[in-house]
């Protein structure tokens, strides 16, 4: 966390930034859902309070407070509440793993009679080098809120809901972690700093001996593994429950699935947990296969270098800026692949529970291990230097 | 300094855990101890760099073994117990009494062998790389070997729970 | 009074929480009724092991130890996989999933 | 002729005859059986006699035929030959023998004609006779003993010829195992004559116990004197004498001709024989001399006693032979050999003639034998009556009679000899007054005196076969005294008829050294033996012919001391009461508590311990999978403590 | 050629002759036609043997085992010739035993009969300790079938009884086998369970001493031989076995299988002791002596014909043992005659007891009675089989008991007078059998058998015969036996120090043991 008290301070208030940062998205992408899957049923959605509806946001969160809290009896009332945090914490740490943008240099500098060393902020919450294993390992605790919250509410439709969906994200879970493999071999590195350093500028690669330069596309990742970012793609809407895959709470069948226990603000919890998901999933999505928070064609340094000179700030100032540049980027990126998210999800139809499965076993899983063993051989074929 | 602190906490935690799973009348809560007690291990290899040890720590014993002694706990809905812990007063005070000496022991039995050296963060060797290279060099043998037996553990698995019978008191 | 010696983490110490550990988890299944729950104990002491695994092969900065870890977990998987699949057939045969339930299966 | 073949026939002729009738013996046939078995008896007969003839042509110091067959057991050292000897001894033995079985033999063609098993009557008699051959034959102990053992077993088979009867195969049976008994103690006196002299030939045992004997008196415990006790329990269980007598009385079960040969004449006979024939080796041991005569005295008085009151007229005669063998011991046990001899030869005569005579009575009677119901048979019966009376009157010795001069002459040796003592002289006296007493008392119910013979039977005389040998008995009964008149009477006879009995045996027998005392004295004790003779035969004619109401006076008179005596001062009951039931007891509990709880009791523990130990340990294998992880860890803990310790 | 072995093994050929037969009818005269074969051909044995030497004839050694010196060794002498004619003199009369009593499963039956004769042979013949231990276990095996298959109420228990009881003991003797070639190894250089080798060993001997290594291998065999004979402890399983075994198997059960206690004794414990058996050889001539006496007295109440049989067999064996320990030439002559005459006189009357049961199907002596009349020339035979049991001079009971009592008196008078009384029980038991069976009124079984005829058929006299003959060929003329017997014994008496028995005949070359420490006579 730092050495001294200003660097921890800056940790903490970044730490804590960044996870309001995600819960306050909820609200925002509940929102753009419903105006969302209204605009794609072609009708309006909440546009009575606020402008274009933007108030609904806060009225639906006080309507969760203020909604009555049923309680299974003592047995089962820790488990009970248990759920919803718990379902809320992956979400939250995994977010806090995932570079936001370009680490931030502060120089020496004065302050209260005291010199403060030279700084270093990572623009992530906690820097970790494992990244893609922690973050991983963090997601697959997921299951549990599911199992937790289904097995509390003591009634059989929730628990087979919970069994659904636990069974479900464990398969998909798999197919995940495959499908990265092909970035882990391209990149050679669990660090999601050094994988987004690699997709700077403009494609190139080495092909026979030779080196090639596509000047006409990004240095970015789906290039390098087409097949794996539709597969993690997939995966991850699967991870993240979301429509194609939402079966467990599908209202139709199983009533709510595994909340249907669950009202008020525990209900919110849910919600908050699942749109983290959700965020960090595209998170990734964008970290290993559209460059993270890299502009196409441009490198962070060269950005630098434009900010000093565009705007003649301090160097801090200038890498202050940047950095917030490239966040800017970087949301753009998650944004859109939200909306991706909210639109995939009003128009695809819901699978049966055995398609789902058949789905994840028989198909995603050995188009994954296939990935895996094209990429193992090409960059073996194209590392080895042919002498 | 703030190392020992970490160690020292994190092990009371895990300790307690632990004991927790042991003393828990209920196997819910004690299944979800052990996954705690897990974190907390992958918490200790993370303390001794072992960073990718601990993410597959968390995503195999947390993420997926534990899951699958929820769900069959869940699967049976076992409820609280009536009788935790196995008959026989004597026999019980036997198996504490073998359980403490054998701790002794083991203790006893550490400082038998004199002190390494330093523990030396984030040398060269320790990274994941050398870790795959040992593994898909020396030991590739046992690593095919790993794979077949997890093949048919799969298949043990799915063979045994067929059986017919409802798992549910009729 | 915190004595030099026991503030400087070194090996024993990570041995002694292993040690710990694992003698919790063989009380668990010694004294467990539950056979899911011994089951639990078994994967306690198996992590246990892992610990001390990863802490010789740190502090003697040899891999050997994380390999060796790595198999621990696989086996360990596969062993909770089977104990749980005979789990499933006792418990729908007996009904309960009480150790004692079976005892009737000595020669 | 070659004695070797001599000895050969003489022994295999009965044999023959045994073999022959023993075959056929289903045959009913008795004249052939008969005629057969006694033509084997007269084949030895003839070869006896021409031995002795040999024998007395032979040179006076080494009378003796020696002829061996082939050594029968030699095993280191010890070697048991089939050899036999005939000398002065076994001579008279074998003539009386063969003569006396002969006439048996005849007599009893007539006795068997009307049983259902004539063949194989005659089958034991001869195998009997060669067993009686063989032990008075045999040159040393071991075949002697062969004969004296199948001797025992023949009579065995005779008592007990007629077995559908209970009794009379108990009676059987109680002869053999009394004989056993004595023939236990026969073999411990081979082994300890054996030990101490390391053979056991007749010859060399006397020369060497008589070499011994004049080295010094022997003490009690020295192995000569216990082998002349062992050898004398041996004769007294074949001689009926005191201890082992049981069995004569009851041997009456056979048929009478039997009992004539083996209870009168032969078998009875063979403990005095062997005594005789040791005779050098029973001086050598002067104590035992004593207690033979002791139990012979004894014997005789008591068996007299007994004889007096039984009714059953062979009951009568066994316990006349009992007392006889008496006196023939108490000679013996004085050192008188030579009349001991003497007296049994006289006594085969006389006491087979009552036999056989008897034997014809209860013939004619109807297998009747209680005297109560006979009487005046004299009449009847006259060639019976004439034999008995002669042979009376040699039993009660009536002087001139044979009986007289033998038991004359074994009455004055007890007197004489340093071994006798006066009262066993007087015991004799009174034992030798009693048997007149109950002779005459037989002589007087059978044969004088009222008829008391029931309506149905009306008794005949025997036909000639039955009644010729008696006549022959009757005639050596009287002349067979006068072939060994002692000294002192020869003295006044005219013409001095010398001993020839007394000078054939003399070489080859001990004689006891007499006290020098005259004539006078001699004569004196015969006058006081023949008075109480007289007196005594007076008294029992008129008791039992004149006025017959003494006896029940008498007996009313001591009624407790007629019943003991009647029911033979209960001996039987003493002994199956302290001997034979207790046995039987002891052998009970044995078994059942000895063999089949304890023993066995001890195998059921181990195995009981075994099955026990095997429930201990299959306890630990209770199935409970903790226990079993429980017993690893402990084993655990156990290896390392020993390995941290070590 | 080899004949030992052809004469050990001939019967394991036949047997599978007879198990081969196609029809069943044809086994019964079949295996006796091969079993009189198989006298024959130890008649050769007997005519070959030559009588002067003392050593071992006809000797086959071939290695069997060869590390540890087990060698298949296999040699005859004065102690061991009779024993083998026994066997195959009772062999056919087994047979003719069991022609009518065995109906069920006759094959099998005579299989065992046959592999007993080759195990039992094969016990007299073995001068390898290993060899014999082997072929003394395996005699159980048929026997146990026997008394297991063929046998009376509850067989099995007493089959089992039988074979645990001889078991145990014998498991004493393998130890103390294995101890010996230890010591071999130890004192010879080479390991080796050769009987010649065992006797070159120089055991130390502590007089007085219990746990000296010569008293205790002593008693090792010991043992195994008293439970084998039985001596008085160990007899309780014999009546057990008799009274449910049948008829041909009691008759080969008494008239061999105990000889091979006895002959154990003479053959292990007197020759390889010497000194432990003249320590304490007492106790085995007082337990002989009790074993006389008690059997004598217990077989007076039983009321069971063959019960009774047994005990007297206890009885005669309890003379065998005495006669073993009395140590001198009489004794030791006697009791290997006692070891025939009784295998003779009590196989007879185990054939008599099962030919009566095979009528009246009874063996309770007070059932009986008056069998004489109705039954003749059975109760002629009985009556001479009888006086041959209870030692009547002219039959061969008299010729084996005279010496052994007469040895024993020798050595200490007090056990002679005792054993003497033996001969008056015998007497006392035997005849009151005989009375309470053949003589008196027709007891209640024969009033029901009025009209059949009890009398023996045929076959039946032809068993009895051979019997009859040689009770009184033994009787009269024991010379013919007693000679075959008489070098080994002397031998054996005067070479007590340093006892070895010197190879007959054309010897083959056997890898001679180098013969490291000479015997230190004493």
């Amino acid at each position: 966390m730092g050495s001294d008290i200003v660097e921890i301070s800056i940790n903490a208030a970044k730490a804590l930034a960044i996870f309001l940062m995600m819960v306050q998205i909820v609200p925002m992408l509940v929102w753009v859902e419903r105006r969302g899957s209204a605009f794609i049923q072609n009708r309006f959605g909440p546009n009575r309070i606020g402008p274009l509806g933007l108030m609904q946001l806060i009225a639906d969160a006080v309507k969760f407070l203020f909604k009555e809290e049923f309680l299974p009896d003592k047995k089962r009332r820790l488990l009970f509440l248990a759920a919803p945090i718990i379902a809320l914490i992956p979400g939250a740490v995994a977010f806090g793993a995932i570079p936001l943008s370009v680490p931030i240099h502060v120089e020496i500098f004065e302050f209260l009679g005291q010199s403060w060393g030279p700084y270093r902020f990572a623009f992530q919450s906690v820097e970790l080098g494992i990244g893609i294993v922690f973050v991983l390992g963090i997601s697959s605790l997921a299951a549990y809120s599911i199992l937790l919250a289904g097995w509390s509410s003591s009634n059989k439709y929730s628990l087979f809901g919970a069994l659904r969906a636990s069974a479900q994200m464990i398969s998909y879970e798999l197919a995940l972690g495959l499908s990265l493999v092909g970035i882990l071999l391209i990149y050679n590195s669990f660090d999601f700093a050094e994988i987004i350093a690699q997709q700077q500028g403009s494609l190139a690669f080495q092909f026979l001996g030779k080196d090639i330069v596509w000047s006409f596309l990004p240095n970015w990742g789906i290039f390098y593994q087409p097949l794996g970012f539709v597969l993690f793609f997939v995966a991850v809407f699967a991870e993240a429950n979301r429509l194609p895959f939402d079966l467990p709470e599908a209202e139709s069948e199983l009533v709510a699935g595994y909340h249907t226990e669950y009202g008020g603000f525990k209900m919110n919890m849910f919600y908050i947990g699942e749109y983290g998901h959700m965020l960090v999933s595209s998170a990734l999505l964008v970290t290993f296969y559209f460059g993270g928070y890299n502009i196409p064609f441009v490198t962070p340094d060269q950005v630098l270098a434009g900010v000093e000179s565009f705007l003649g700030l301090s160097s801090t100032g200038s890498s202050v800026a940047t950095a917030f540049l490239l966040h800017g980027v970087f949301l753009v990126k998650v944004l859109i692949f939200l909306w991706v998210f909210i639109w995939v999800r009003w128009t695809l139809p819901r699978f049966r529970y055995d398609q789902l499965m058949d789905l994840g076993w028989k198909t995603m899983l050995p188009w994954a291990l296939a990935n895996t063993i094209l990429t193992a051989i090409i960059v073996f074929i194209f590392r080895t230097q042919w002498v | 300094m703030e190392a020992a602190i970490v160690f020292y906490g994190l092990s009371f935690f895990m300790t307690v855990l632990s004991l927790g799973v042991l003393f828990n009348p209920n196997p819910i809560m004690s299944a979800l101890y052990l996954v705690l007690t897990m974190i907390g291990v992958s918490l200790v290899f993370f303390m001794l760099d072992a960073g990718f040890l601990a993410g597959v720590q968390l995503i195999v014993y947390a993420g997926a073994v534990l899951v699958l002694f929820v769900m069959v706990i869940m699967l049976f809905d076992l409820k609280r117990e009536v009788y935790t812990f196995s008959r026989g007063f004597f026999t019980r005070l036997l198996k504490v009494f073998t359980g403490v000496v054998f701790l002794i022991i083991l203790v006893k039995s550490f400082f038998l062998v004199p002190e390494t050296k330093e523990l030396l963060n984030s040398s060269t060797q320790m990274t994941t790389k050398n870790l795959a290279g040992l593994l898909f060099t020396e030991y590739i043998f046992v690593f095919e070997l790993l794979g077949l037996l997890l093949l048919a553990v799969a298949i043990g698995a799915v063979a045994l729970s067929r059986i017919k019978g409802g798992t549910h008191a009729e | 009074m915190l004595s030099s010696e026991l503030l400087h983490i070194g090996l024993n110490h990570y041995l002694g929480l292993s040690a710990v550990i694992f003698v919790i988890g063989m009380l668990t299944v010694l004294l467990r009724r539950n056979l899911i729950v011994m089951l639990m104990g078994v994967e306690l002491m198996l992590n246990a092991v892992n610990i001390t695994f990863v802490a010789f092969s740190s502090f003697n900065q040899n891999m050997n130890g994380q390999v060796m870890v790595f198999f621990v977990m696989a086996i360990a998987a596969a062993e909770a996989a089977v104990g749980l699949a005979l789990a499933v057939t006792i418990f729908k045969h007996y009904k309960e999933i009480d150790i004692s339930a079976f005892e009737q299966l000595k020669s | 002729m070659n004695d070797s073949f001599l000895f050969a026939v003489l022994l295999l002729a009965p044999i023959f005859g045994f073999l022959f009738n023993g075959l056929r013996f289903k045959n009913k046939n008795y004249k052939l059986a008969g005629a057969v078995a006694s033509v084997a008896i007269g084949v030895s007969f003839i070869c006896s006699v021409v031995l002795v003839i040999k024998l007395v042509a032979m040179p006076e110091a080494s009378r003796a035929i020696h002829v061996h067959f082939y050594n029968w057991i030699e095993v280191a050292g010890f070697n048991a030959n089939a050899a036999f000897v005939v000398d002065q001894i076994s001579a008279i033995m074998i003539l009386v023998i063969t003569g006396v079985g002969l006439l048996i033999h005849i007599f009893s063609i007539g006795y068997m004609s009307h049983d259902d098993r004539p063949s194989k009557y005659f089958a034991y008699l001869n195998l009997f006779i060669f067993n009686m051959l063989l032990l008075v034959l045999g040159d040393n102990l071991l075949i002697m003993f062969v004969g004296w053992e199948g001797v025992g077993l023949c009579s065995y088979l005779l008592i007990g010829f007629w077995f559908t009867d209970q009794e009379k195969a108990a009676a059987g049976m109680k002869a053999f195992i009394v004989n056993r008994i004595g023939d236990a103690g026969f073999l411990l006196g081979i082994f300890f004559l054996y030990v101490q002299f390391s053979t056991i030939e007749f010859s060399s045992l006397n020369t060497l116990a008589t070499d011994l004997a004049a080295s010094g008196p022997l003490g009690w415990s020295h192995p000569l004197v216990l082998a002349c006790i062992c050898l004398f329990v041996g004769a007294c269980g074949k001689s009926a004498q005191i201890p082992l007598y049981v069995w004569l009385p009851d041997a009456m079960a056979g048929p009478t001709p039997v009992s004539a040969l083996i209870h009168a004449a032969t078998m009875v006979t063979a403990g005095v024989y062997m005594i005789v024939r040791l005779s050098f080796v029973y001086m050598a041991a002067p104590q035992v001399m004593t207690i033979i005569a002791v139990v012979g005295g004894l014997t005789a008085f008591f068996a007299a006693t007994i004889g007096m009151t039984q009714w059953d007229i062979k009951k009568i005669l066994a316990y006349s032979t009992v007392s006889q063998l008496g006196y023939m011991f108490l000679g013996v046990g004085v050192g008188a050999f030579m009349p001991a001899m003497f007296h049994l030869m006289t006594h085969a005569f006389f006491k087979a003639l009552m036999f056989l005579g008897s034997g014809s009575v209860i013939h004619a009677m109807g297998e009747e034998q209680d005297i109560r119901k006979m009487g005046a048979l004299k009449k009847a019966m006259p060639i019976t009556s004439a034999t008995f009376t002669l042979g009376w009157l040699a039993i009660i010795g009536v002087p001139g009679f044979s009986g007289f001069f033998s038991k004359d002459e074994i009455l004055w040796f007890t007197y004489a000899s340093t071994q006798g003592s006066k009262w066993l002289w007087v015991v004799g006296v009174l034992g030798a007054g009693m048997t007149a007493f109950y002779m005459t008392r037989l002589m007087c119910l059978v044969f004088w005196g009222k008829s008391r013979v029931p309506e149905g039977t009306h008794p005949h005389e025997s036909p000639a076969s039955m009644t010729f040998p008696l006549i022959v008995l009757g005639v050596l009964s009287v002349v067979g005294g006068w072939i060994g008149i002692p000294h002192v009477i020869s003295a006044i006879l005219p013409g001095h008829p010398p001993n020839i009995l007394g000078h054939w045996l003399e070489p080859a027998l001990a004689t006891a050294n007499l006290i020098t005392t005259s004539a006078v004295v001699e004569w004196s004790l015969m006058g006081i033996s023949v008075s109480v003779v007289a007196i005594s035969g007076y008294f029992a004619y008129t008791a039992y012919i004149v006025k017959t109401d003494i006896p029940e006076k008498c007996v009313k008179a001591f009624p407790r001391l007629h019943g003991l005596v009647l029911n033979k001062y209960l001996i039987d009951e003493l002994y199956f009461g302290r001997i034979i039931n207790p046995l039987i007891d002891i052998s009970k509990g044995l078994w059942v508590y000895v063999d089949v709880n304890f023993v066995d009791k001890l195998t059921y523990i181990a195995s009981d311990f075994v099955k026990s130990i095997g429930r201990l340990f299959g306890s630990l294998q209770n199935g409970n999978l903790q226990q079993y992880a429980m017993y690893i860890a402990i084993g655990v803990v156990v290896m390392l403590s020993f390995i941290l310790m070590g | 050629m080899n004949l030992l072995s052809v004469i050990t093994f001939l019967p394991i050929l036949f047997a599978l002759v007879v198990w081969f037969l196609p029809n069943e009818k044809h086994v019964r005269p079949v295996s006796l036609g091969l079993s009189i074969v198989h006298f024959f051909v130890s008649i050769v044995l007997l005519v070959k043997f030559d009588i002067s030497s003392a050593g071992l004839q006809f000797v086959e050694q071939t290695p069997w085992v060869q590390s540890a010196g087990i060698s298949y060794f296999l040699g005859v002498d004065g102690i061991s010739i009779w024993l083998v004619i026994l066997t195959t003199f009772l062999t056919p009369i087994t047979i003719l035993g069991g022609w009518t009593s065995i109906q069920k499963k006759t094959r099998g039956f005579h299989v065992s009969i046959f592999v007993l004769a080759t195990t039992m042979i094969g016990t007299f013949l073995a001068m390898d300790a290993i060899l014999f231990y082997v072929f003394f276990e395996a005699s159980l095996i048929p026997m146990y079938f026997i008394i297991g298959i063929w046998g009376g109420k509850n067989k099995i228990y007493a089959a089992t009884k039988f074979f645990i009881y001889t078991m145990l003991g014998s498991v004493f003797m393998l130890l103390s086998i294995i101890t010996l070639m230890v010591l071999a190894e130890g004192q010879l250089g080479q390991m080796s369970s050769s009987l010649l080798d065992f006797y070159k060993l120089d055991l130390n001997f502590l007089p007085g001493q219990f746990l000296s290594t010569q008293t205790l291998l002593f008693f090792g065999f010991a043992l195994a031989f008293a439970i084998k004979v039985p001596l008085f402890p160990f007899h309780t399983w014999l009546p057990d076995a008799h009274v449910q075994a049948p008829t041909p198997g009691s008759v080969i059960l008494a008239g061999v299988m105990l000889k091979m206690g006895t002959y154990g004794l003479l053959r292990f414990c007197l020759p390889l002791f010497p000194e432990a058996t003249a320590e304490w050889g007492w106790i085995f001539l007082a337990l002989g002596v009790v074993g006389i006496i008690y059997g004598a007295l217990v077989a007076m109440v039983q009321p069971d014909m063959k019960k009774l049989v047994a005990y007297s067999s206890v009885s005669h064996m309890g003379y065998v043992v005495m006669g073993l320990f009395t140590l001198n030439a009489h004794g030791l002559t006697g009791s290997i005659f006692q070891m025939l005459s009784h295998g003779i006189s009590t196989g007879a009357l185990f054939l008599l007891v099962g030919m009566i049961y095979e009528r009246t199907h009874s063996r309770e002596i007070k059932e009986y009675g008056g069998l004489a009349v109705v039954a003749p020339i059975f109760s002629i035979f009985f009556i001479i089989v009888t006086l041959s049991s209870i030692a009547v001079p002219m039959t061969n009971g008299f010729v084996g008991e005279y010496l052994i009592l007469m040895g024993t008196f020798m050595v200490n008078k007090a056990y002679a007078i005792l054993a003497v009384t033996g001969v008056v029980l015998g007497a006392c038991y035997m005849l009151w059998m005989v009375k309470k069976v053949f003589f008196g009124p027709p007891g209640k079984l024969i009033k029901d058998f009025q009209g059949k005829n009890l009398d023996l058929n045929k076959t039946e006299v032809m068993t009895l015969l051979p019997v009859v003959v040689l009770i009184f060929w033994m009787g009269l003329f024991p010379g013919h036996f007693i000679k075959y017997t008489k070098a080994s014994v002397d031998h054996m008496i005067n070479a007590k120090q340093g006892y070895y028995l010197k190879i007959e005949g054309r010897q083959k070359k056997v890898a001679t043991i180098k013969y490291k420490s000479t015997r230190v006579t004493r």
